[in-house]
């Protein structure tokens, strides 16, 4: 099947696009910065670590896959995410999944392999700025320290009651979030920003 | 909130799992050739020791790997974790 | 002291007086006609049974710690029997109409209280399920009718019925008849009763082995030495897989953490009992004025009498959900047991493989409503070698047969 | 009463305050009555400052009550808060005051508010190396060692202010008042970048791998000027790798005749509201002590000003230091005396001293000493709640006369008097030598010289001794649990009853379970429940610690997952326009879902019944669409896929031609139905599985269950798809012609586009998977799009006008009428798919598959099993209600009358034109033709049972 992107005319909708204008305001302090990276290409990868498909992939994509659990890989505009022991997201621009699968599927060259495009299954938040890890604290239970969880490392997690794919880059952190959770994830984190945007300092403590 | 060392992912808190029961029970080779009550067995019956119980997890927030997990169920210390098709360690 | 609270009654002072006299732990002698494993309130509404209805009465009913210090000093004392299925609505009516008589037949006061269960619906399949449960309980004789979300109003008038919350309340089934009583004076209440009818009340005797010969039991280990029984009943809950195990007999058992708590003693403002499945959480107002709730169990087996935080705080937000006002009431006390669970969460009674062995067991969250009636057709059971037609659909031959009652999902909260 | 303030001028008189006390003024209001009190002050301190002796009243007698201690543990100063915001039950002696707090005393029960609260709570998740759980000197000490050697490090206290017993001790450290050190190392440690000290924060749970749960009060002291964005309260979810408890000890009182009448207090509380609140408890006081700490505590309130008339030690041999300090005052010191009684008006007027009885030689006589205070120290229990709670074990210790720490197989351990030390330099070294001890456990290297401030030079320690009780002939007055107002005439009742078990006589007397869950009174009480039964304190044991610590507000730990977070709310790529159109929504699962469009215009709108048959006109007789996008989709891949297939569902799907669609049914071992839904096959080794809306996220565990712990030889991976695609089912005689218009590319007719099979084609200019199936019946398709684009197709559907959307009712009942059952609305987890007519989709060719075991026993081959039937009521104007039961007599017998089954689905029909239902009936098929009754209310409905399939049985709609 030939990738909506490549020949559609209609008009695409993120699944966070009403929030804009309230991630936009909540953004103005400076303390935090929430905003929604839409229509990023995603590609769920199911291979077998120590095949040769996988090498074979890895060189095609320009990236090896991460083989140690919880990290990501970069290179060009692709970003690999370790998921589970035989299981990748390759992230990339948009308008690049149709492009990817082919390059996947003809690397795997007939082993067992899944490509599967997954890039509307979830969009992508940022949670960015000072207070990032404190705002996702209230939801997040894995320790977001810098030195435990810095940039390069992912986590397939729950941010309070939803599954999310979290990624830690230089400035700040990416959730990727399904579709249909996104509006409830985005709810639940203008939410917990309350205290954070609305104290100029970005200083909570009330006493 | 007991802290559970995935084989893959690390220690995650217990939410992210789902519980899986009984570990090292198999499907039957052959169901037909069975025995209402052996098809019962399977169905129905599993261990449930006061002490260390081989149990099955499955990391459903994280990898979504299954595993498997000796715990004691007297203190919900977990004694060792190992890998779906892995054998039971044996714990002094 | 404001001058308008000095003059107010005292909530504590109406509470009912003890008997002087309840029972004394008994020495174990060598041998009982029947010896019961858990001195808990199934074990010690079998022994009053067996000794009232049947004459039994040289029986010893073995505890591990102090007398009814399992589940039943910790369940939420919720009693109703408007269950789904005949075979569960059988045996639950029995319950029920034995504790309309109870005070009085153990001479207790048990501080039962028909105050009624109402069970929300919170979901169009909530509701099919509902009606059809009320329907089912009316065919039975369990009375029961199903509330508008006015109506439900009408009983408990602190349920918020607003349509904008998560999980609105579409409606609800109630059981008048249904209600609350102390658990621990049950216990007691058997427990004295039992005594003065001749049982031996054994505390601090923990079975540790079941002697089997020829197929047949002929008495328990323990570690008060050995005893010789005629027939040994087991009704030792959590703890039934341990015990059965002993004379090689598996049962269909998984032992999990159940907690509860409850609140600051509080003014009156929750007449009734509230259970809901979707929003999950279970309520009710005890006598002295604290809200006494629970909720589900904890995923893994455990026999550690503790469960996970995460559970209690989810508890929390499903009861704000459903009464907001409890905002700033307080927990002030939470604890666990742990409960037996069946396959399909109902009860096993009746015999087993090993002759003159019985059990009873699998009740899951909800023994304590059970307690005359299962004791009631355990004693029948054990006395007569027969299970009772009330116990009968619960046989350990079922899940081979596949004749299972299956309370899943159907009975609302199977508490 | 030299230092006490005589300030003048209306509510600010505060006669108990010492002078020299400062800070700002706050005014509140108490029973009624204006007070003023001090910065800094609880509402305790400020009520003992304007010299309010009863606080409360007690919950069985109603005595009158006044503040016992001043922390956390008090027993009886019970009040309700009424402004800002009513908040039932709460301790005079940890509501810090604020201007315009209103609260009243308790007479046992508080109230609830009846208006929703206002404030926000929260939750946040907190890792660190060193958990410490008290500010005290131990605490203190324990945490900087941590530190400084640049660990996490979290210390909390319950507290405003950091300081521990030193905040009420006044003593010295380093020469300066140890609360300056308090404040200066705390300061210290918050600003290094890995610490974080919490105040206000109470340890409430220890749990399993130290799971630490703690709540942070965060703007109740602020009263009515608390920002309403700042959550009020906050609970801790902590991980911490080692746990340090530091949480000190409380003191115990003795039972004796009228120990609860305001105005006996325990003595170390009594040296804190002279020390750290500069409030004089009382003018004149008698001192009850059963060991040396009370001696400071009377020479502390001595040189504040209140005048000591007598000590009474229940020792003959108090410590000599002490006894020598008193004797510099002029205190008189009554050794092997005992407080027989206490008299006086709602309030101590005199206390009544004697010789022990069974004291020998002691010599002194009974005599009535006039005092308007009575301090009390029984001795003092290390707070061990948390350790006990981790699983550790606890031990008797014969010198303390209480139990201390004894195993843990966690990471935790006690430090300071919580474990049993003594003095203030023992206890600082301790918790030194504790976080020295974290440390290594975490896997850290403590910094090799550790500093512990100097502590003064304490008395060398005479042995306290343990007395519970003092004996009597009338036990009435003599408490043991103050909140619940047990006497030790109670205890012996309970123990005269036969009980044996300190568990039983607390639920047979209360004892320990009200507020305070007997922090003062808990080890009394086992003393008391010994000395009834002759044995040991250390045999009998205590009750179990129970989480909380302290009691925690509802709110508090419900958090943010409340209303609109209560749970997640998930919806389609189409959700907005749903909206927009005035759709009524189901919830399913967690997915909101259209229920129904009712149409709008003028006048009042439609209803449900005419909404639903409107809708169902339009898909049976034109055209019509549903946004069916929540239904679960996988995409299973693999060379094995077909087998994993067709171990699951209990119909072939290797059989399944590329291209081709097929409908299956799976069942759990049981052979109860589990799931239902359509198999697609994209390639050979590529199929795409859909699920119910409620199970998607079930079958794909389920799938990865039984491959990865099963027939992990089986090449399958499985990928859930569910939100890629946004799906829109277009429905009805129309559809065709309607499609053909969007996909002007897609060959539509018959032969081109056969039932059960799918296409790619471009559909309004979006590339699309267009499925020919149908749950309605009639002829229909999917159209699958990348639910980017979702919305956009839908509207392209909608565009001209001539679609009528439809909700889950219009679904529901157009299924029905085709006999088409719904998973868990059909289906109870008890039914085959042979109950529901389906034999034909269970394999008779496949040896084995997931269920089919099952079917052979003896309970689900039974003739009578519950079928899957219609229902027409005779009446076809009636509609059944789903649920209602059914038995085969016109007249009901008395009860219990066994039922038949039951309707499971009941609709109003537009193509029938009358009302039917779906119904499990026992032997059901075998009954086709009979006449049933339904109880409804009063009435018996007689209805006839049918074929479930009751619309178009030939299937002659399905192709157009």
């Amino acid at each position: 099947m030939v990738e909506p992107a490549a020949v559609s005319m209609a008009e695409r909708r993120s699944p966070a696009a009403a929030f804009a204008a309230r991630f936009e305001a909540a953004s103005a302090g400076g303390g935090l910065r929430l905003a929604e990276i839409p229509f990023l290409s995603q590609i769920n990868l199911r291979v077998d670590p120590k095949s040769p498909a996988a090498e074979r992939i890895g060189t095609a994509m320009g990236v090896p896959l991460p083989m140690e659990p919880g990290t990501a890989a970069g290179g060009g505009d692709l970003e690999v995410l370790w998921l589970g022991p035989d299981e990748w997201l390759v992230v990339g621009p948009d308008g690049a999944a149709p492009g990817l699968v082919e390059r996947l599927a003809e690397a795997a060259a007939g082993e067992h392999v899944s490509v599967v495009d997954v890039s509307a299954q979830r969009t992508a938040l940022v949670v960015a700025g000072e207070r990032a890890r404190d705002v996702l604290a209230h939801g997040c239970v894995l320790d977001l320290h810098p030195r435990v969880f810095g940039p390069g490392r992912v986590a397939q997690t729950t941010l309070a009651r939803a599954g999310v794919v979290l990624v830690a880059g230089e400035d700040g952190f990416r959730l990727l979030v399904r579709s249909s959770f996104a509006a409830y994830v985005a709810e639940w984190l203008l939410d917990a920003s309350v205290e954070y945007v609305t104290s100029p300092a970005g200083e909570a403590d009330p006493a | 909130m007991l802290l559970i060392p995935c084989p893959w992912c690390g220690p995650r808190d217990e939410a992210e799992f789902h519980y899986g029961g009984q570990a090292h029970v198999a499907y039957p080779e052959d169901p037909a050739a069975l025995s209402d009550e052996e098809w019962a067995r399977y169905l129905f019956f599993r261990d449930n020791p006061k002490g260390l119980f081989a149990e099955r997890w499955s990391h459903t927030a994280g990898c979504r790997r299954w595993f498997n997990a000796v715990r004691d169920t007297a203190t919900n210390e977990i004694h060792a974790v190992y890998r779906a098709g892995e054998p039971r360690p044996v714990i002094a | 002291m404001s001058p308008e609270t000095q003059g107010r009654r005292t909530p504590g002072a109406d509470l009912p007086d003890h008997p002087d006299r309840l029972w004394r732990s008994a020495e174990p002698k060598r041998a009982y006609d029947v010896v019961i494993v858990g001195g808990g309130g199934h074990g010690l509404a079998t022994a009053y049974y067996l000794a009232k209805n049947h004459g039994i009465t040289n029986v010893a009913v073995l505890e591990r710690g102090w007398l009814a210090g399992g589940n039943m000093a910790r369940n939420t004392t919720i009693i109703r029997s408007n269950y789904l299925w005949d075979e569960s609505a059988g045996i639950y009516e029995h319950a029920l109409k034995l504790w309309e008589g109870l005070e009085e037949d153990l001479g207790y006061p048990l501080l039962f209280s028909q105050r009624g269960v109402l069970n929300l619906a919170h979901s169009l399949q909530d509701v099919r399920d509902s009606v059809r449960r009320v329907n089912a309980n009316r065919l039975n004789g369990v009375d029961a009718e199903w509330l508008t979300p006015e109506q439900v109003k009408e009983v408990c008038p602190i349920v918020d019925i607003s349509p904008g919350v998560r999980y609105p309340v579409l409606g609800g089934t109630y059981q008048p008849r249904a209600g609350i009583a102390k658990h621990d004076y049950v216990a007691w209440g058997y427990a004295k009763a039992a005594a003065d009818l001749g049982v031996d009340m054994i505390e601090h005797c923990e079975v540790t082995g079941l002697d089997v010969r020829d197929g047949r039991v002929t008495g328990v280990q323990t570690t008060r030495g050995p005893i010789a029984a005629g027939k040994v009943a087991l009704a030792a809950a959590g703890h039934s897989s341990v015990v059965a195990g002993y004379a090689g007999v598996s049962l269909p058992l998984q032992s999990h953490p159940l907690q509860a708590l409850v609140s600051e003693l509080l003014e009156p403002v929750h007449p009734t009992v509230v259970m809901s499945n979707a929003v999950h959480v279970y309520v009710s107002q005890a006598h002295k004025g604290e809200l006494v709730m629970g909720a589900g169990i904890d995923a893994a087996n455990s026999y550690r009498q503790r469960g996970a935080f995460h559970i209690i705080e989810r508890q929390m937000s499903a009861a704000l959900e459903l009464f907001p006002v409890f905002a700033r009431a307080h927990v002030l006390r939470t604890w666990g047991g742990v409960v037996d669970v069946t396959p399909d969460a109902s009860p096993v009674v009746g015999l087993t493989p090993v002759e003159d062995l019985y059990v009873n067991c699998g009740w899951g969250t909800g023994g304590f409503k059970a307690t005359p009636g299962v004791g009631w057709c355990y004693a029948h059971t054990v006395a007569t070698g027969e299970p009772h037609p009330l116990n009968a659909p619960f046989s350990l031959d079922r899940f081979t047969t596949g004749k299972l009652v299956d309370e899943h999902g159907a009975a609302a909260v199977a508490h | 009463m030299s230092e006490r303030s005589e300030r003048t001028g209306g509510a600010a008189v505060q006669p108990y305050r010492r002078e020299g006390a400062t800070g700002k003024t706050l005014r509140f209001r108490f029973d009624g009555r204006e007070y003023a009190g001090l910065e800094g002050d609880t509402l305790a301190s400020a009520l003992l400052a304007n010299g309010v002796r009863a606080v409360a009243s007690s919950i069985k007698l109603g005595r009158p009550r006044g503040v016992y201690a001043a922390g956390s543990e008090e027993p009886n100063a019970l009040v309700q808060i009424e402004e800002p915001f009513p908040e039932p039950m709460l301790t005079a002696t940890t509501v810090e005051l604020y201007d315009g707090l209103v609260a009243t005393g308790l007479p046992g029960q508080g109230r609830l508010a009846d208006r929703p609260d206002p404030a926000r709570y929260d939750a946040v998740h907190a890792h660190c190396d060193v958990l410490v759980v008290g500010a005290g000197p131990a605490g203190i000490a324990a945490a900087g060692v941590a530190a400084r050697a640049g660990a996490r490090v979290i210390l909390a206290d319950e507290r405003p202010e950091p300081g521990g017993s030193l905040l009420g001790t006044a003593e010295t450290l380093d020469g300066a008042p140890g609360r300056e050190w308090a404040a200066g190392e705390a300061a210290a440690l918050a600003a290094l970048p890995e610490v974080r000290v919490l105040r206000r924060t109470t340890v409430l749970g220890h749990y399993d791998d130290n799971y630490v749960i703690a709540v942070e009060r965060r703007t109740n002291h602020l009263g009515a000027q608390a920002p309403a964005d700042v959550a009020r309260e906050r609970v801790w979810r902590i991980r911490a790798r080692r746990v340090v408890l530091a949480t000190g000890g409380h003191e115990r009182f003795v039972a004796f005749a009228g120990n609860d009448l305001p105005g006996v207090m325990l003595a170390g509380a009594a040296r804190t509201y002279a020390n750290h609140y500069r409030v004089l408890p009382g003018s004149r006081a008698v001192v009850f002590t059963t060991n040396d700490s009370a001696y400071a505590a009377a020479l502390d309130l001595a040189r504040a000003g209140v005048e000591i008339a007598a000590i009474a030690d229940v020792r003959h041999a108090p410590g000599e230091t002490w006894v020598a300090r008193c004797a510099e005052r002029g205190i008189e010191v009554l050794t092997g005396h005992v407080v027989t009684a206490v008299k006086g008006e709602g309030e101590v007027s005199s206390v009544e001293v004697a010789p022990r009885p069974e004291a020998q030689g002691s010599g002194g006589q009974a005599r009535e000493i006039p005092a308007d205070l009575l301090l009390v120290s029984g001795g003092w229990t290390p707070v061990v709640h948390l350790f006990s709670q981790a699983g550790g074990t606890l031990r008797y210790d014969e010198e303390l006369g209480a139990f201390t720490p004894g195993e843990t197989r966690q990471a935790v351990e006690a430090a300071g008097f919580a474990r049993g030390v003594r003095t203030l330099r023992e206890c600082l070294e301790d918790g030194a030598e504790a976080g020295r001890r974290a440390l290594a456990g975490a896997g850290l290297t403590a910094p090799p010289e550790i500093d512990v401030p100097a502590a003064e030079e304490e008395p060398a320690a005479a042995p306290a001794e343990h007395v519970w009780l003092v004996e009597s002939g009338d036990y009435g007055t003599h408490f043991v649990d103050l909140q619940r107002d047990v006497t030790v005439a109670e205890v012996l009742r309970a123990t005269g009853a036969g009980l044996s078990s300190v568990e039983h006589v607390k639920r047979y007397t209360t004892a320990g379970t009200a507020h305070d869950q007997g922090k003062t009174s808990g080890l009394l009480t086992g003393g008391v429940v010994a000395h009834a039964l002759g044995v040991d304190v250390a045999e009998l044991g205590t009750t179990t610690f129970r989480a909380p610590y302290t009691p925690v507000s509802f709110a508090a730990l419900a958090g943010r997952d409340r209303g609109p977070l209560h749970d997640p709310v998930r919806v389609t790529a189409l959700h907005e326009w749903h909206v927009a159109r005035g759709a009524l929504f189901e919830n399913v699962g967690q997915w909101k879902r259209p229920w129904y469009y009712p149409q709008q215009g003028e006048g009042p709108g439609e209803d449900m019944e005419a909404a639903v048959l409107r809708e169902c006109r339009a898909a049976r007789e034109d055209v019509a669409a549903m946004d069916a996008s929540t239904l679960g989709k996988i995409d299973v891949v693999g060379p094995d896929a077909a087998v994993l297939l067709d171990r699951l569902y209990t119909n072939m799907m290797s059989t399944l031609k590329v291209g081709s669609i097929r409908y299956g049914v799976m069942c759990r071992p049981d052979g109860m139905v589990f799931d239902d839904g359509t198999v697609i096959r994209l390639a050979d080794d590529r199929f795409l599985v859909t699920t119910t809306t409620g199970n998607a996220a079930a079958v794909l565990d389920w799938m990865e269950e039984w491959l990865q712990t099963e027939w992990p030889d089986l090449r399958v991976h499985c990928t859930s798809v569910t939100e890629q695609w946004a799906t829109v089912a277009l429905v009805g005689p129309r559809s065709r012609e309607v499609l053909a218009r969007l996909a002007p590319g897609l060959a539509v007719d018959n032969d081109s586009f056969p039932f059960m099979t799918w296409r790619d084609a471009e559909v309004a200019g979006i590339e699309a998977r267009v499925c020919r199936i149908s749950f309605s019946g009639e002829l229909a398709y999917e159209i699958n799009v990348s639910s980017w684009y979702g919305l956009a197709l839908w509207e392209a559907v909608m565009a001209s006008g001539e679609v009528t959307p439809y909700g889950t009712e219009t679904m529901h009942v157009l299924r029905a009428e085709k006999g088409f059952p719904i998973v868990g609305q059909d289906t109870d987890g008890t039914v085959t798919p042979q109950d529901l007519g389906m034999e034909w989709i269970v394999s008779k060719k496949k040896a084995d598959f997931v269920g089919k075991r099952s079917f052979a026993r003896a309970d689900t081959s039974r003739p009578d099993r519950k079928h899957l039937v219609g229902l027409l009521p005779e009446d076809p104007g009636v509609l059944l209600p789903e649920g209602a039961h059914l038995v085969d007599t016109s007249a009901l017998p008395e009860p219990p009358v066994p039922t038949l089954g039951f309707v499971t689905s009941s609709y109003r029909s537009a193509a029938l034109g009358r009302t039917f239902a779906l119904a499990l009936v026992s032997g059901g098929r075998e009954r086709i033709g009979e006449r049933l009754y339904a109880p409804v209310g009063a009435d018996l409905v007689p209805v006839t049972v049918t074929s479930h399939v009751l619309y178009d049985p030939e299937g002659a709609r399905r192709d157009g």
